[in-house]
């Protein structure tokens, strides 16, 4: 008996077709591991199981019953459970409210009881092993315990069905060790959960079976025991992938910036001391919360260094602000593409000039011949998929928007490139595009840093590793020198065995 | 978090309320006759009213400005009622009818057809005020039934039922905004629309409601207010939405929803209810009284950016 | 068929309907008096225009206006000021006045909604202090007068001054950098700041030209009436913010047009003068405009779909 | 008088348009539409319009506001009427308008408040601030018995007729009064519960007051409410109010005297003067107007005077009703 059907679903948005006749089961007591690009449909496909949107076509079942109107408080109700991507967690609400509200019920004149919520709250984020106190205001959580209360939460829910879109993107490997005997305890009850990751050693680990989705269809169902890595690979991306890191010998030039001794208190860096040559890419490691993007950001000015200098070509400078970092040629490419990356209602040609503007302004007036003839050169270099340089930046594809965002900090002419999660959720095929991209660059002379959560991408493009451990830098390795277990041993400062 | 860390808004306000009574026992003591803090009361309670609405409004991220041309014509509806012989009971109710009506207004073109509410409500105030005006060309109701005024309690009872009742109401409210899942999911839908919609919260019924109520409450604070006199004009209300949302967000309820509490805004409420006598007390020349209120709500306001690095909020 | 197309059409619609009903309508002289008498609100709304497109609103220029008609009456008539040098000084004070505004919104990130709320009662406060509410100045000298009231042949004076600010304000939002900066920090604050835009730095110019604008306004209220009051001013701001959400602009910042403000002001003034003559009660007038406005409200959401240029 | 269906209203006006023209074409502007006492004020005028058959146009701002009322007058110029008649709000903006009007041939008068002499043909007179100052002067010494402290409740501070009154006020206490002090003038911006809430504590902050005046039509039953609720038998009230608004606390005794005109009679004798100014009948030189039912009406110079201010009392109040 299949614990939840889905039979032929289709979904578009405005054109747009993300799901093609989807038809996908989920046994009681089973991971069924869930791969495939960005932009494949992973989402959607969740979003309409816990009912947040609504399939154009195709039917839903659960327990064998026809879902008719499926929306988040009928699919709770069937013991749907979602765990999303981007922590779905009221900000000015308290942690203990936050598990309550979704997992109570009932009509708007329903007593609250405080006293039980806080208790039940306090039990469920012991189960996680969260250590959060449940009477403080989401906002103020990081990123990895707001994760982690969305986990207590669903746990809460008693479901039958667990919903899990990457839910590992920004927890330490203790706390992701933690999850994956929770979810083995839970498959252990007969709870079947949807596993969406991009790391395919977790989805080995855990899955019994994997469906691979590739642009809105459903590809291939296997089981886990009966396929290998690189044909998950070839399945989601549909041709062979060469080399994986297109990393090419380039000439390093001299020293373009150096820090020395950088600190900023409000965003715990401490002690930070390195250099970047021309032409050379400078990796920099480090689990979640070691401070690798708030060092991006003290370097763009966002938070400005309160001690240590910044030197640039040997000369101090005093990066006080974003627009003072573009005029000294650092450029950042930031880590949250949709809200800081672009300009989602602007088009190609506004997004891609608006860090340059003053290279196309003459005496304060736009020059929209230059402006179109940047955007139309980077629109073709980068090969970005779009109708026109005018169509707006929010109608494109997760990999065509990062090449936008690329093309902004291109057009201004840096000599230091700053790439925070450069890939981050962008398809296996755009990824290896933009790699391509940040060679060529390098090859160019300019100096790189890439800020990286995989360690694959790091290992295939520094020339050398920063490992970052709680606002400073634990270490430097060579490219030659540089493994997976060494940096993580950096990373976790002391000699714990990294986890198989 | 301490209580003082998630209260601090309040207690800022709550400090401004305590110097302010400082001041007028050490420079105007003739404030704190019974007669004069009764009547402060009494004028402070329709204000009171309809905060309790309108600290619902900016909790669920919304706004209404049309609550002045709501407060004229439900006071109309009552007078009208009663005149025409109708028992006040029913007058009243009809009041508050009105009131709730006028909301669902703004509640269907906000809620309903998703516009914006604070053009949605600029739209409903200049509209509803001028109806009132080419309809009644400006003639007040008179000769009303001797039951009208004071609901027909006589002025004693009358002059602590009016403060009684909006304090009883606001009582409720703020225990219904703490205790019933109504209420959070008011707070769940300022904080975030969408996640809230996620819980299974229905935030476009929210919406919908906290403008009914908004509606509901201006009717009731149109009726205390008219029920002090034997006739009722036809141009009242005027400003009295900026008196409201003045005291609200005095009172520390943010304008980017989802943070404030009713007791900030009760002591918003009495600060500016207030300031006002409190200047003439303390000798102040009648023109310089509008400098001061706005002084007033610029000094909180900015105090409270200075207090706390402000949360800035993506908007959904 | 953009927005703005529609809008036009409305617009030529309503001055058809008012040719026929109203009396003595399409004429030269009567279309220079709904120049002159919108002038003001005009200036208003186009210094509006910006401020909106970058999701802020000021609904303190009514009041900026009264404070800047007094600031000039004071110093002409009581500091025995020249004239030139009192007009100085109430731009100066306009100025000023939008200089506190941009430094609570840009400086401190205080909502804008409730920074105005504040000065939309202090500067009419200041206003009607510095005048004990009772003065008022009168008596200006014919040439300052000729600014407010003259003009050649059916052409008002205030008409120059409307078209410069447009033709400014045009340019800047729609062909300048500022305007395209603007634009971003509308849609979205944090996006502007990591592009490398001074988002502070653009919202507090974006008030501190909406205060300037509210002091020339002054001179020209001035002007028109012969006469400098406390009063002056009052429920400008909300005619003017109608005028520029008539024009299409969302309030929620980002997409604005000043062409479409000009429109949204041209239909205002319209149906003001038109149902005048037509003998209509003016209280249709808020009733019209509250309708129109709830339409545009509609009809923006429907032309929702174009990107922001 | 209730207004059509909006159609109606837009057939209405083009239809009459139409049809061409009986009598004379008045228009007629109050300071505020929202007042109850330019509403009783229309009363009259619309019932001399349909005795005279002319066509009356009644518009003007709906708050008090200068700039628009040259705005309507402006429209007025264009459309073409044939007498213009204004309650003036604010003397020296208007006066450039009204010349405008004038220079067009059209006859212009004011009314209730007037505005520079040669900006108009004649000035509808109700009483002039000196004979208002003196009259309220009179009751405000007879209530204190010649010595004593008085408040004011005006209406907005910028009101330039109650502005004018005030200043004749200080004239008449500082020649015949001296004993007399007025202690503070607190504004109602015309809304009567603000002229309650000021009185109130008026009446805490000054506890010598005796007696309060109120110069505004609705700030005489807010001041009245006021003392009332408050106790004070101590205190009385008087001012310048309508009779209906002043009837129920005349009966109470807390309203002492409410002075004021016959508002209709004057409505209906603009209308009158408009129409005899326009016909010609009412041209310099003439001391006197037949104005149908109020007969021979006194004109000085340029002024045709109403009479002199009526004082309303809870014995004489019974006989009017506006």
């Amino acid at each position: 008996m299949t614990l939840l059907r889905l039979q032929e679903v289709s979904k578009a948005f405005g054109g747009v077709r993300a799901l093609r006749g989807v038809s996908f089961d989920l046994r009681p007591g089973e991971i069924h591991a869930l791969v495939g690009e960005n932009g494949a449909g992973k989402s959607t496909l969740v979003r309409i199981l816990t009912g947040a949107v609504k399939a154009d076509s195709g039917t839903i079942e659960i327990e064998g019953r026809r879902v008719e109107r499926a929306d988040p408080v009928v699919m709770r109700g069937l013991g749907v459970a979602p765990i999303y991507q981007q922590p779905a967690l009221l900000p000015d609400l308290t942690v203990a409210e936050n598990i309550a509200m979704g997992l109570e019920r009932g009509g708007p004149w329903r007593r609250v009881d405080w006293r039980s919520r806080r208790e039940r709250a306090r039990q469920l984020l012991a189960r996680v092993g969260a250590a959060v106190d449940v009477d403080a205001l989401a906002h103020g959580l990081r990123m990895a315990e707001q994760q982690l209360v969305e986990i207590a939460r669903a746990l809460g829910a008693d479901a039958r069905i667990l919903l899990m879109d990457e839910p590992t993107a920004a927890l330490t490997d203790r706390e992701a060790t933690r999850l994956f005997e929770l979810i083995r305890d839970l498959r252990a009850h007969r709870v079947g959960v949807v596993y969406i990751s991009h790391r395919l050693e977790e989805v080995a680990a855990l899955a019994d079976r994997v469906s691979v989705l590739r642009d809105g269809e459903l590809v291939a169902t296997r089981d886990m025991a009966q396929v290998d890595r690189r044909e998950l690979i070839r399945l989601m991306v549909g041709r062979e992938i060469q080399a994986i890191f297109p990393k090419r010998a380039v000439p390093i030039g001299d020293v373009v910036l150096a820090a020395e001794g950088l600190a900023c208190r409000s965003s715990g860096i401490r002690g930070v001391s390195f250099q970047v040559r021309a032409g050379e890419i400078l990796g920099f490691a480090g689990l979640v919360g070691a401070g690798r993007t708030e060092l991006a950001r003290v370097l763009f000015g966002l938070t400005p260094a309160d001690e240590g200098v910044i030197r640039l070509r040997g000369a101090a400078v005093r990066v006080a602000a974003p627009a003072e970092a573009v005029r000294l040629g650092v450029a950042y490419l930031p880590e949250d593409r949709r809200r800081h990356g672009v300009i989602g209602e602007m088009s190609i040609a506004a997004n891609t000039t608006l860090a340059a503007l003053r290279a196309i302004t003459r005496a304060g007036f736009l020059d929209f011949a230059a402006e179109r003839e940047i955007a139309t050169t980077y629109l073709q270099r980068f090969a970005i998929k779009a109708p026109s340089i005018d169509a707006a930046v929010a109608t494109l594809s997760g990999g065509n928007q990062q090449k936008v965002a690329l093309a902004r900090w291109l057009a201004t002419r840096p000599s230091v490139l700053v790439l925070d999660e450069p890939t981050q959720g962008v398809d296996v095929g755009a990824k290896a595009e933009i790699h391509g991209l940040i060679v060529d660059l390098a090859a160019q002379g300019l100096a790189i840093l890439l800020v990286s959560s995989e360690l694959p991408e790091i290992l295939g493009m520094s020339d050398r590793v920063v490992v970052m451990r709680a606002g400073t830098v634990a270490g430097v390795l060579d490219r030659a020198v540089a493994t997976q277990e060494r940096i993580m041993t950096l990373a976790l400062g002391h000699a714990e065995s990294v986890p198989a | 978090m301490s209580v003082a860390a998630t209260h601090r808004r309040e207690l800022s306000v709550g400090a401004a309320y305590g110097a302010l009574l400082v001041a007028l026992a050490l420079f105007a003591p003739a404030f704190y006759q019974r007669a004069n803090l009764r009547d402060v009361l009494v004028g402070a309670a329709p204000v009171l009213v309809a905060a309790v609405g309108m600290t619902l409004v900016i909790l669920a991220r919304q706004i209404d400005i049309s609550i002045g041309s709501q407060f004229a014509i439900c006071a109309v509806v009552a007078g009208t009622l009663a005149k025409a012989g109708l028992a006040m009971p029913i007058a009243a109710a009809g009041a508050l009818a009105t009131g709730a009506a006028l909301g669902a207004l703004n509640g269907v073109l906000v809620a309903g057809f998703g516009l914006p509410a604070i053009v949605v409500t600029l739209a409903t105030m200049v509209g509803l005020r001028e109806t009132l005006r080419w309809v009644t060309e400006g003639v007040w109701v008179r000769d009303l039934p001797p039951g009208f005024q004071w609901m027909g309690l006589g002025q004693d009872a009358g002059r602590f039922a009016i403060p009684g009742l909006a304090l009883l109401v606001w009582a409720l409210v703020a225990w219904g905004m703490r205790h019933l899942a109504g209420g959070r999911a008011v707070y769940a839908t300022g904080s975030n629309a969408e996640v809230a919609r996620l819980t299974g919260v229905r935030p476009r019924r929210v919406v919908f409601g906290v403008f009914v109520a908004m509606g509901a409450l201006t009717g009731l604070a149109a009726l205390l207010s008219a029920i002090q006199f034997i006739d009722v004009q036809t141009n009242s209300g005027v400003g009295f939405e900026l008196r409201v949302i003045a005291a609200v967000v005095v009172g520390g309820t943010s304008i980017a929803g989802g943070r404030g509490s009713l007791v900030g805004s009760l002591l918003g409420v009495l600060l500016l209810a207030t300031a006002g006598p409190a200047l003439t007390f303390l000798g102040s020349q009648a023109y310089w009284d509008r400098a001061l209120q706005g002084l007033i709500i610029l000094v909180a306001v900015a105090a409270d950016a200075f207090g706390s690095a402000t949360r800035l909020k993506a908007r959904p | 068929m953009s927005y703005e197309r529609g809008l036009a059409l409305c617009l030529v619609l309503e001055i058809a309907l008012f040719s026929i009903i109203g009396w003595n309508f399409f004429t030269p002289g009567n279309a220079g008096e709904i120049v002159r008498a919108s002038a003001e609100i005009g200036l208003l709304a186009l210094a509006l225009t910006p401020v909106i497109v970058t999701g802020g609103i000021d609904l303190s220029v009514g009041s900026l206006l009264g404070l800047c008609a007094v600031v000039l009456g004071v110093a002409w008539r009581d500091a025995g000021w020249p004239l030139p040098a009192a007009a100085a000084a109430a731009i100066v004070a306009g100025v000023a006045g939008g200089g506190l505004n941009a430094l609570l919104v840009a400086r401190l990130g205080i909502p804008p909604l409730i920074v105005t709320l504040g000065t939309y009662s202090l500067f009419r406060g200041l206003a009607e202090g510095v005048t004990a509410g009772v003065k008022n100045y009168s008596d200006f000298p014919a040439s300052f007068l000729f600014l407010g009231q003259g003009g050649v042949g059916a052409v008002p004076s205030q008409l120059l001054v409307l078209v410069a600010a447009a033709v400014g304000f045009w340019l800047m939002v729609h062909r300048m950098a500022a305007g395209r900066t603007l634009r971003a920090i509308g849609f979205s604050p944090d996006g502007a700041r990591y592009a490398g835009v001074s988002v502070n730095r653009r919202l507090g110019a974006v008030y501190l030209l909406s205060g300037m604008c509210a002091g020339v306004a002054a001179l020209l209220y001035v002007a028109r009436l012969g006469q400098a009051k406390a009063d002056a001013g009052t429920g400008f701001e909300l005619m003017a913010i109608t005028a520029v959400i008539l024009g299409g602009t969302s309030i929620f910042g980002g997409r604005g047009s000043v062409g479409g403000t000009l429109l949204g002001l041209a239909t205002l003034g319209v149906l003001q003068n038109g149902l005048r003559l037509a003998d209509l009660p003016a209280e249709l007038a808020g009733v019209v405009t509250a309708a129109l406005l709830l339409a545009a409200l509609g009809a923006n959401r429907v032309f929702q779909g174009r990107d922001g240029t | 008088m209730r207004n059509a269906a909006l159609l109606a209203l837009l057939l209405g006006a083009v239809a009459c348009r139409g049809t061409g023209e009986h009598g004379k074409t008045i228009a007629m502007m109050p300071k505020n539409k929202g007042n109850p006492y330019f509403a009783s004020c229309r009363t009259g005028a619309e019932e001399a319009a349909k005795e005279l058959k002319v066509r009356l146009l009644w518009d003007g701002p709906t708050e008090t506001d200068p700039a628009k009322q040259n705005e309507v007058v402006e429209a007025w110029i264009t459309r073409g009427v044939d007498a213009i008649a204004v309650s003036v709000e604010n003397k020296e903006a208007i006066s450039t308008v009204l010349r405008k009007a004038r220079a067009r041939g059209i006859k212009v008068l004011t009314w209730d408040a007037d505005t520079e002499p040669d900006a108009r043909d004649y000035f509808v007179n109700q009483a002039t601030p000196r004979g208002i100052a003196e009259t309220l002067a009179g009751h405000a010494a007879r209530l204190l018995g010649g010595k004593g402290s008085f408040a004011v409740i005006t209406a907005s501070l910028t009101a330039a007729n109650q502005n004018e009154w005030l200043r004749q006020l200080r004239l008449v206490l500082a020649e015949r009064y001296p004993d007399i002090k007025l202690v503070d003038v607190r504004p109602s911006d015309d809304d009567r519960k603000r002229a309650f809430e000021e009185t109130q504590t008026l009446l805490k902050v000054h506890p010598e007051v005796k007696v309060v005046m109120a110069i505004a039509s609705p700030a005489v039953p807010g001041a009245a409410e006021a003392v009332k609720q408050s106790g004070r038998t101590d205190v009385r009230v008087t001012g310048l109010g309508l009779p209906n608004d002043a009837r129920p606390y005349l009966k109470d005794g807390v309203l002492d005297s409410a002075v004021l005109w016959n508002t209709k009679d004057l409505g209906y004798l603009t209308v009158q003067a408009a129409n005899a100014l326009a016909m010609g009948t009412l041209k310099p030189g003439v001391s006197s107007l037949t104005a149908g039912r109020l007969g021979a009406v006194k004109v000085e110079g340029d002024q045709v005077i109403l009479g002199t201010p009526f004082t309303f009392t809870k014995d004489n109040v019974d006989q009017f009703n506006f």
